[in-house]
């Protein structure tokens, strides 16, 4: 688990994919990317959002999601997880999941799992700042 | 003991602050009622309480320096 | 539906990703990257695989795949499917595959569906070409 | 009529040839036995068999210049 300042560039997650393709034994690879939606709230649209997070406690409980992730399903190869902190703009990307795999069924299982895995359990808040610099605390 | 207690989530503008720091504290009810005092608007909002990382859900024993995090319900991803 | 000669390349790969990323209503991407891997079959291993595609009716049948997909999930944004035809090395990647939604859930299970559907529908075949240049047709 | 036939997959080593063109085809059921007398091998493998890009179950009508593909199981994604 990495947590990044500011948006994830596209560059850095291509890296990730150059990377995850230097293992011969990989045959899938299953990725997630989570974007800011320009959502529109009350007639204003969110500009960004602003991410803060309990970043000891994050890397916790990562490193617990990804050993019980790990341990459920027998045929990965690794797992990655990149979260933003700080501001991101509607458009970029603020979660990078990807989960590497000998063959496809738990790639893709596992990959999906991981997702609600974060949301669930990452100490991780988000602010909506909308067009008029205003600002809005997301409730669950 | 000395206690560092942190807000996250909407509870630091509710709170006013990131983090504060608590001496002489006795208990960690004692804790709860001192940070309650201090914010009464806090009991308007869900949070759930980690002391050193791990979420707590009946009153844990406190230690000197332990790390309280108030946390409102998590919305990353 | 897009069918490319040789591997995909991880700059192809980004370039997807950076196009996907112009719309600000999306908010969650998923994909599905196969690659091909270094097997082991009878003592030998596979170093590359050649592709072979009846291309016009890989084309309509893709089609119809991501027609059927649309219409079966509403907050689908976009779909994108890369294939390879000829030969990949062990290592890269053959297959990508890009679904763009509002939100996390139809973007997981549409993508999912898709890779199904693609090895399911499409008439592409692969011949395993193994180190002593020795080639087999993969059986289904 | 004259139909284009292509092999696909496995079907190209046991025929030789991707493409085949066959002249004075009467029907579906013609083709298939002019086919089978040419090649033999085929017989032993599974396939199913498209015309003009769309599979068919039955014996379908055949028209002149038509494409008819031969096709083992799918093995790509």
């Amino acid at each position: 688990m990495r947590i990044i300042e500011g948006p994830i560039s596209p560059a850095a997650i291509s890296e990730i994919v150059v990377r995850g393709g230097t293992n011969t034994d990989s045959g899938a690879h299953s990725l997630f990317l989570g974007q800011v939606r320009k959502d529109l709230i009350k007639g204003k649209y969110v500009k960004a959002i602003e991410y803060s997070a309990y970043e000891e406690m994050v890397m916790m409980e990562a490193n617990k999601i990804l050993k019980s992730v790990m341990s459920e399903f027998n045929d990965l190869i690794s797992l990655e997880i990149l979260h933003s902190k700080g501001l991101v703009n509607a458009g970029e990307i603020s979660l990078v999941v990807m989960v590497t795999a000998g063959h496809r069924e738990q790639a893709i299982k596992a990959c999906a799992k991981l997702v609600e895995l974060i949301k669930d359990k990452l100490p991780i808040w988000k602010k909506e700042i909308l067009e008029d610099d205003s600002e809005k605390w997301k409730q669950e | 003991m000395e206690i560092n207690v942190l807000f996250f989530g909407v509870l630091t503008e509710v709170t006013g602050t990131h983090r504060k720091h608590y001496r002489g504290i006795r208990s960690f009810s004692d804790l709860k009622y001192r940070i309650r005092d201090d914010f009464p608007g806090i009991e308007n909002y869900n949070f759930r309480i980690a002391v050193n990382n791990r979420i707590v859900n009946e009153d844990p024993v406190l230690n000197d320096n332990d790390e309280v995090a108030y946390m409102p319900p998590f919305t990353g991803g």
